[in-house]
Order: structure tokens, then sequence, then C-alpha cells
């Protein structure tokens, strides 16, 4: 992960490009030769991330995906280790250099947040990591922002370029894209038909992810994030999760949740530890052999969730995990909406404390 | 712990099927006994499960057997009216009826699944049933769908 | 780097039953590789993920004192799927071990001074490892006195009984075993642990308190404490949480922002009392 | 008044009056297409109840974890009281519950509603896919002006986009209501729509399993299937067991279709097709596909349709002599 860290961001008006849509087609079509490249392409629930030869499927203009990109780093299943005959030998991928293509902003800033987490503590996860080594992300900035988006409240922009390494700008007939690293700066010089962009190209970019800036609504975030400790037995969450079916599609939905188990599968002398996506909805998360449950109520998981993101994160790895993407709220069967949960719990600290 | 079995062959290293029968205790396990002690030829092809009752058998126990690998599944239990627990035969039999079509409805094939009735007095009749099930399964080939594919895995 | 996930394997060298329930042994591990027992440098108050490999792993308290040589010990309590296959392993068995985990207790803090162990039930494993630690002659002379409070509900509960006798009998610390209730043939405390530590009384006085016992004896522990004068940033809790990776990722052991895998599971009182009580 | 503020005026007085001392409903949501579970304990919550054709989930499935006694209740606990709001298939649920003992009867107080069905998110958002719905707007005549994120605009028919499991209801007022509000709907027939089972099962077999498979791989186990059936109340299931250990923790289509077979059999006899499950998965997988299936199964072989009167005995939970055999392998 060396490499990532080093790359530094270069005169983005300098070796911004311009690529036409076809050459962009013809440019993915010639990566997925030599690359796994993942793409956001139609799906049943509007868009989804997955693997694609075909060029020509990936969309340009889709909404949030229901899933987000993580799996390209964490995928919901991986094998960790195998064992044959009591002895275990570590797993660790081994894949092909792949692009993620079309990452919205909002998801690739919470792939460097995943990055943080998995290396915390001078402790990193090997498995996270060798795919990590292996993606190059190119971002493509939001114009058009969803019902549920809220990244300017916490941090992101329809351009941001936090977490990818190419921030691809859609201008109608052509894209910008505009390197953010070495790395990508090396994709983009082997790109075959791209011009160096011209101001005013580069003018437009910004115009039209300033005008989706503006589309995005404003959800008040906690400036002070251990304050949130203040209403951690406050009645509000009772309130809050009230309606809460306590199943994990926030989780499994969310570009940072990023908890896992660790399972064991065995036949006859030969087996593996998986490790799985888990979460802190269900009950079973911290249950202990004892029959203790620390978060015992939907109150407890969901404020756990919450503050996860909003207090304890700042304390880890020096930010809020979340990115505003706003699949909670979009996934959520209950209609449990986390901008209502913050302005909730804005009011509850600016009103005098614990309400 | 429930990897796609290994393919269980014979001394000519072809293909035998792997049957999981769940008999009764009181009548269709008694049965196979019977056929047993009678010297009933039948195929070495099952694993006998016994359970206390066919009402004991949780429906979900076929599909669990068909994911470890199972190449086919018998549920036996007492003929309707001779229950040992009077009715648990009966309750499970809607059950049976439920599960069997729903399976069959989400494509697997109905001649890996099979329910029937064995008394105790009927060793020949159990020895039969099993020939009937292990064709079935045998004409069908190994199970693919539902077993469980470690191996695809990432 | 090494991973952090990958087990050492270590062999079954003895299993102790150590309850007449017989729930609860000690498996006396040695590494497979030599080089892992060294690798394996531990403070008593950590603790290891012991695995079955195929299986599962559960978090364990390491039970013997980094004094005890290249071996470590776990004693096990038999509570679920991991552990009803530790206790149905023979002697010669290879486990993993991944570890050590966690902070262990603050010796640079301890050190010189005197302490106040108090455990109860079979929490009290990774007190007897500093317990034995403390004991050992090349680090008796680093503490001041020693007492410990140890409870369990019947004399059959009582954890490495042999070794609790030879405490007995030392001049160079003052152990007070107890059960919940009166039984045949017992002669030591009768009642539970928190009102024996009242009736000991150890003074403050440049003390450490070390507690580590069920939720129930460690609330009604803390409250004695304080009035015996134990201030909060000189109490020490041993924490349990269900743990997975063990190694601050998979985000199950939060109490707030600390871990209690990698930040704990030692904390002051006075560390506990500035997060939510949820543990 | 309309029924959205009678609905408002009798919570209120029920709350007041302490003849409930909640009310379980819907409020409107900020995402669009869909409506929020609201649990209201005051006159002021109350005023946010609100009912609509996004009122997608079953608000039964509240019922067991608001009543459950808790671990070391003494003698003299009792319930608390809930009013609650209940189209057709809530109510079926709430019969089936109570049938269950899952729920005191007394413990709750029903508002019947007449439901003309409910939207079906994944289904609308088709129609703009891949661009996303930004709002919606309900006109007269079961119409819908729907705009996405691009700009579109479309308005649809009511029954382009209701849940398949409104299309097909045959109980669109409540079947048990302590009192009702709004004029009662009119009962329909079979919907519009072809009976999703029986078309998937005049497919030939193997398309039947690649289609299964295929639907069942997008699973992602986040149980909100689960969570949000009023009939999964146990408090440990079957997914999560470790001893025995019925399901691997992995996304092999095996371990997928384990779930999900398993939990569309458990819901035999005991489904009310109320669509909760299908709007609550967020990746839009068509879990009547089995629920139905067993449902038509059901009421093929054994007759009678799932909690509609407390007075029925559950169809699995009785036999006939005269049960059909049809399925035995006869030797």
């Amino acid at each position: 992960m060396t490499e990532k860290k080093e790359g530094t961001k270069p005169e983005t008006p300098m070796d911004a490009r311009i690529v036409s849509k076809e050459d962009l087609i013809a440019a993915l079509t010639a990566l997925a030769q030599d690359h796994t490249v993942i793409a956001p392409v139609d799906d049943r629930t509007g868009a989804v991330f997955a693997p694609t030869q075909d060029a020509a499927a990936v969309r340009l203009e889709y909404r949030n995906t229901s899933l987000s990109p993580k799996a390209a780093v964490f995928p919901q299943i991986e094998t960790l280790l195998a064992f044959q005959d009591g002895v275990a030998t570590e797993t660790l991928p081994e894949p092909p250099e792949t692009v993620l293509f079309g990452a919205r902003p909002c998801d690739a800033r919470a792939l460097a947040m995943l990055d943080r987490v998995f290396q915390r503590d001078g402790i990193d996860d090997p498995y996270v990591a060798a795919r990590r080594d292996r993606l190059t992300v190119i971002a493509l900035a939001c114009d058009e922002p969803g019902p549920a988006c809220f990244c300017t409240s916490v941090g992101g922009a329809p351009d941001d370029h936090t977490g990818a390494d190419v921030l691809a700008t859609d201008l109608g007939e052509a894209l910008l894209m505009r390197p953010v690293t070495e790395r990508g700066e090396a994709l983009l010089a082997a790109l075959d038909g791209a011009r160096p962009a011209e101001a005013g190209e580069i003018e437009a970019a910004q115009e039209r992810s300033a005008a989706a800036a503006e589309k995005i609504g404003r959800v008040p975030v906690p400036s002070e994030p251990a304050r949130l400790l203040e209403a951690f037995d406050s009645e509000i969450w009772a309130e809050i999760a009230a309606g809460c079916l306590g199943c994990g599609a926030c989780t499994y939905a969310c570009p940072t949740c990023h908890c896992f188990d660790l399972t064991d599968e065995h036949k006859r002398g030969t087996g593996r530890r998986v490790r799985s996506w888990d979460t802190c909805a269900l009950p079973l998360f911290t249950l202990h052999a004892s029959g203790h449950n620390p978060r015992p109520s939907t109150d407890a998981r969901l404020r756990q969730r919450v503050l996860h993101k909003f207090a304890y994160g700042p304390e880890t790895i020096d930010e809020m995990l979340c990115v505003g993407c706003g699949r909670c709220v979009s996934v959520c069967p209950s209609g449990i909406d986390l901008r209502r949960i913050l302005a909730r719990l804005d009011g509850c600290i600016a009103g005098g404390g614990p309400g | 712990m429930t990897e796609a079995s290994e393919r269980r062959t014979d001394a000519q290293g072809d293909w035998e099927p792997r049957i999981a029968a769940f008999l009764c205790n009181w009548c269709s396990y008694a049965g196979a006994d019977l056929a047993g002690v009678s010297r009933i030829q039948y195929p070495p092809n099952v694993r006998v499960i016994r359970v206390p009752c066919s009402g004991r058998i949780n429906p979900l126990f076929l599909v669990k057997a068909l994911q470890s690998g199972m190449d086919g599944v018998l549920v036996s239990g007492c003929h309707p009216g001779d229950c040992h627990y009077i009715s648990g035969n009966l309750y499970a039999r809607r059950k049976f009826a439920l599960m069997k079509s729903l399976l069959e409805y989400v494509g697997i094939e109905p001649g890996r699944v099979h329910f029937s009735w064995v008394s105790a007095a009927e060793g020949v009749r159990f020895a039969e049933l099993l020939h009937t099930v292990i064709e079935s399964v045998r004409e069908l080939g190994p199970a693919e769908r539902m077993v469980r594919r470690v191996e695809a895995m990432p | 780097m090494s991973n952090p996930y990958l087990p050492y394997p270590v062999r079954i060298e003895r299993i102790t039953i150590e309850n007449d329930a017989r729930d609860l042994k000690t498996f006396e591990l040695s590494f497979v590789e030599p080089d892992h027992a060294a690798a394996f440098e531990h403070v008593p108050g950590q603790f290891a993920e012991l695995s079955v490999l195929g299986t599962g792993e559960c978090p364990i308290g390491i039970a013997s004192s980094p004094t005890d040589g290249d071996r470590v010990s776990f004693t096990v309590k038999k509570t679920g799927v991991v552990s009803d296959e530790l206790h149905r392993a023979r002697e010669g068995r290879v486990l993993g071990v991944r570890g050590p985990l966690g902070n262990g207790f603050p010796l640079e803090r301890m050190r010189s001074k005197n302490l106040v162990i108090v455990g109860g039930g079979f929490a009290f494993t990774t007190l007897r490892a500093l317990i034995r630690y403390v004991l050992h002659d090349d680090h008796r002379s680093d503490f001041g006195d020693v007492t410990v409070v140890y409870g369990a509900r019947t004399p059959g509960e009582l954890l490495y009984k042999d070794e609790l006798d030879a405490w007995q009998d030392r001049d160079d610390l003052s152990a007070h075993i107890t059960i919940d209730a009166a039984a045949d043939g017992w002669e030591g405390h009768v009642g539970f642990v928190p009102t024996v530590l009242d009736e000991v009384a150890p003074s403050p006085k440049d003390a450490i308190l070390v507690v580590c016992g069920p939720p129930a004896m460690v609330k009604f522990t803390l409250p004695v404490a304080a009035q015996l004068g134990f201030a909060p940033a000189d109490t020490l809790l041993s924490l349990e949480m269900r743990m997975k990776c063990g190694i601050g990722k998979c985000g199950r052991c939060n109490i707030g922002h600390k871990y209690v895998c990698t930040d704990g599971p030692v904390f002051t009182l006075e560390e506990l009392s500035a997060l939510p009580a949820e543990f | 008044m309309t029924v959205q503020e009678q609905l408002r005026h009798r919570a209120a007085e029920l709350l007041a009056d302490g003849t409930i001392d909640l009310f379980v409903g819907y409020a409107a949501s900020d995402a669009p297409l869909k409506a929020a579970v609201h649990v209201a304990r005051t006159a002021a919550d109350a005023e946010m109840l609100t009912w609509n054709s996004f009122c997608a989930p079953n608000v039964a499935a509240l019922l067991p974890k608001l009543l459950r006694r808790p671990d070391g209740a003494g003698e003299d606990w009792a319930p608390q009281r809930v009013g609650i709001l209940a189209k057709g298939c809530v109510s079926r649920s709430i019969v089936g519950l109570i049938k269950a003992h899952q729920i005191p009867r007394e413990a709750v107080h029903v508002i019947g509603v007449g439901c003309d069905g409910v939207v079906d998110r994944h289904r609308a958002a088709r129609l703009f896919t891949p661009a996303a719905i930004l709002d919606a707007e309900p006109l007269d005549g079961d119409r819908m002006l729907l705009r996405g994120t691009d700009g579109a605009e479309r308005t649809v028919d009511l029954s382009e986009i209701l849940l398949g499991s409104c299309l097909d209801c045959q109980h669109r007022n409540a079947v048990l209501a302590d009192e009702t509000i709004g004029d009662p709907v009119p009962e329909t027939g079979p919907g519009p729509q072809e009976d999703a089972a029986t078309s998937f099962a005049a497919r030939p077999i193997d398309e039947r399993w690649e289609a299964f498979e295929e639907e069942i791989s997008r699973c992602i186990r986040c149980y909100a299937c689960r969570e949000a059936c009023p009939n999964c109340y146990c408090t440990e299931c079957f997914a999560e067991e470790t001893e025995p250990h019925w399901i691997g923790v992995t996304t092999d289509p095996s371990d997928l279709m384990l779930f999900h077979l398993g939990r569309a059999f458990h819901q035999a006899g005991r489904c009310v097709d109320c669509g909760a499950c299908v709007a609550a998965c967020p990746m839009g997988i068509d879990l009547r596909l089995l629920t139905h299936k067993v449902n038509r199964d059901v009421e093929a072989l054994f007759g009678g349709e799932a909690s509609v009167s407390l007075d029925i005995v559950e169809p699995l939970l009785q036999f006939e002599m005269t049960d059909d055999e049809g399925f035995i392998t006869e030797p």
C-alpha cells in the first residue's frame, strides 16, 4: 500500500484529460483484457457494481447502487485460512490488477476510510491490503444527486477525489479525467484517444459539480463528536429506534461499515476459516457465551451504529465514518432516516444536553 | 462441515448413489431391521438415521442432507393410523407434502426426494422401496443442485 | 509483516480438570515451533485467541505467567461450540494460538506498590497469571504486600486448588479464599467476595486494586473498594467481551471508542467511568 | 375528515383516555416511495401518523417485541396496551400472532383500515433505471406522478407499481378490528397480474432451478425479510443456531437457498401474503416466489387461508385422515 500513500496529487489543470465516451468504452474494453474491471451495470435495484467484460454496459448516469463497492477490498465472504490435517495456512488473495470504474466520490472516500480502519494501531489487515494494493479507483463525479444524498454535510462533495486515483466528470459527450495519484496518472497516460483538457472544460466540470452540490440537502452533523456521548443515556434512542426491525440492511449497504465475523468450516480433516460481513444490528453480535448481552435492545444497537460513525470514528480514525451516500436511508425497511437522527441529536445537544 | 461430498464409487469405480434414509423408530426402522434379519437383499447405498417418529423429522433435514452431498433422501414412518404417538405421521404428512412440492418447484428433481410408509412387519416392502428409491436416484445421476460448493468460493 | 490472523500451532501437553462440575479445564500448551514460543512474549493480563482448527476460535485469558517457561496455559469453561470441542480434546492434539493480545496489567505502574487482587469464579485465570508473576523469585521484591481475595460458589469450583493451598502457606502473600455458603470440610472464609474484602480491609495506601470476576461480583465489589479508599485510578478491572478478531478490526468489543481487545482488557475504573456503561 | 385525519384523531384520543399506551402506525418519510414505521406515545406523536400507498411495512411485526414478557418479569407484570393501524394483511398477522400465543388479544386495540395496495419501490425504480426516483406525488384516480433524478416525469397507474401481493389481495379490509376508520374498500378477486407461482411452476425444471439460483444468489443475508415478517418472532432463528449448525455463514448459493427454503417453509399455513418481506429486501429479491407457492399449496391441499379468523386452526396444526397421499413413493 506504500505506493498509494506516496502518490501525490499532481497539478490538475496540467494533467487533466478529455476522453470521448466512445474512447472510454474502448479503453475499458482494453483494460478488461488484463484487469478485472468493476463498474456499475444495470440491475433491478437500479445499478450494481460488478466485474464486467462488456464496457458498453457500464452506466455513467446511475444513482447510488444498492450496495457500495466496498466488496472490491472487503468482500462479503473470504477465506482467511485453510486447514489441512491440523495445519493452518494463510490464503492471501492474489487478485489481478483491478480497476474500479465509476465509483461515486462518496464511495471512493469510503475506501480511504476503510484503509484507515484496516490499518489501525499498527496492525495491517493483509487481506484488505492485498486487494487495495492492486486496485485503481476511477471516481465519477456526481451531477444529479440522489434523494437521500448528504455528502456535503459530512465533509464530502460531488467532486471529492479522496480515495480515488482518477476523478472523472461526465461532460455530456466526453469525460474530463483528472489524475489524483501517480497510479492514476499512469493509467491516464496509457489511455488511447485522450487529449489535454482545456481550461473551459475544467471550468465546466467544476460548474456541474457545484450545481450538484447546490441540490444536496444539508444535515446538521455534530461539530463536537465527543458531545454526542452526552446523549448516550438519553431517551431519544428509544424513540429513534422505535420502528427499527433490527435487520442488517443498513450496515451491509453502508460503504464504511466493516464489522465482520470469523467462522470455521471443516469436513474430514480439511477446512477453512471464513471472514464474513457481520452487523451490529443483530443481537448475536455482542451476546456473551454467559447469556449476558451488553447491547440487549434495538435501541442500544442502533445507538451503537450511529455513535460508531459519528462519535467513535473521530476518535479512532480521526473522521466520521459516514460519507453521506444515503444508502441506509434508502434501504431501511422501516423508513428510519439517518438524516433525521442527526437532526434529532443536534437538537438534543443544542438543547442543553440529553433530552 | 458441509463441502460437496466426495463421490461414492463401487469396486469398478462407477458412481453409486448415496441415500439418506430417515426412518421412524417404531415402524420403518423395525421394518429395515426385519429386512436385515430375514436376509432380504437390499443395496448398501443407504445411510439410515433413526428418529423417534416421522413427526420428529424437520423437513429441513432433507434439504440439509442434499446440501451435504447426499444424492437422494428417503423419509419413512408408520402407515397412517398406525403411529406409535397416534398422529405424529399425520402432521408430518402435511409438512412433507408441502416440502416435496416446494423442492420440486424450485428445481430439485422429484426423483431425489421420497416419502413412504413401512410397517415393522414389512421387511420385503422396505427392501423393495429402497430399490425403487435407489433406481430413481441412479437415473438422475450424482446430485448437483443444492450441493454446497466450497471449492467454488473465493 | 506476519499475518495477524494466522495462529501458532501448539500441542496440548497436559489437561487438568479444575472443578467438580468438570466443565473447567486447564490446557497446558507447548509451541510446535520453538521460534513461536519466543515470539509469544506476553505479560499477565493478556489473552489469546485459542483455535480448534475447523471449529473456531475463542478469546481466552492467559492463565500462565511469562515466568513459567515456554509453555502457556489456558483455563477454559465449556460454554459453546469451540470450548465444547476443546473439552473433547486429548493430550497431544494440535491447536492454534493467536496472540498475545490486549494490553495486560500495567506492571510498570504496579511495581513497588502493594497489590490487592480480588477475583471470583472462573475469571480468576489472568489474576493467577499475575500472582504467579509477582511471586516469582525474580519479581517478588519489586512489589509490596500482596493480598488476594478469591471466591467461588463451592470448594469444588475453586480453580488451581494446589496453588491456593501453597499460597496459604507463604508468608509473603495474604490469601483469603472464600466460598458462597458453608460446606462440609471447608474451613476457610464463607461469604461473598465483597463481604470478605470488607472484612480483610486492605489498606489503599500505595496500593493497586485488581478486580476480575462475574458482573455481579464486580458490581458489589466496587462500592466496597471505594469505601476502603481505593481511588478509581488505582482500581484495575479486566473486562470480558464477545470478540472475534482480537486486533481491533471486527468491531464488536468496543465500549465507546475503546476496543476491549486492543485498548483493554485491563482498564482503570477511572478510564471506564469516562466511557459509556455498555459492557 | 380524511382517513388520515380520523387516524390521528382517534390515536390521540385513545392515548389520551388511557385505552392504549402507544400506537403503532406509519409516518411520512423523507425518502421517496416510503413510509416510516411510527410509534406514537403522545398526542404530538399521533399528529405525525400517516396513511397512504407507501405504507408497505407490516407493523404487526413490532407487536411480539413490544408485548413479550421480559425475562424475570414478576407475577404482576402486565403487557402495555398497544393501538395499531391495521390494513387487511396487518390484521391477519395480528390474528396469527394471537393464535400462536405471541401476543394477548386484550393487549391490542386494532384500528382497521381499508387498503388499496401499497407501492413496491423496486418495481417503481425499474421504470427509471439507471436513474433513481426523486419523488412521487399521488394523483387522482389511482395514478401517481413519479419524478426521476434524470429529470424525467412519469405518470403511472398504481397497478404498475403495487406489490404483487397487493394485486392478488383478497382481504383489503381488516379481518379483526376493535374499530375501523374510513369506508371499507371493495374486496377484489384475483388481481390483474398473472399468478407468479403458477407461471413459475409451468417452466421446465432446469429453468426453474436456474431462475431460483439466480434469484436467491442476490441475497446478502441482512435478514431484512425475516425481521420485517410478523411470523418471524422466534428469539433464536435456525439461520443463526450454532448447535446444530444449519447454515454456513457464506454466500454459497446452497447456504442462501437453505435459509430461504427454510424461511418459506416456516411460513407454511401462516403467511398472510402481506409482501412486507418483498418490500424490505434491499436487493429486490422476489421472495414471494417461494411464499406464494407455499400458500397456494396449502390452499390446494388443505384448504383455507392463514389467519383470517381467530376460530380456525391453522392448517399445519391439524390433519385429516384423508389428506393427500399423491406424493408417497410406492415400492
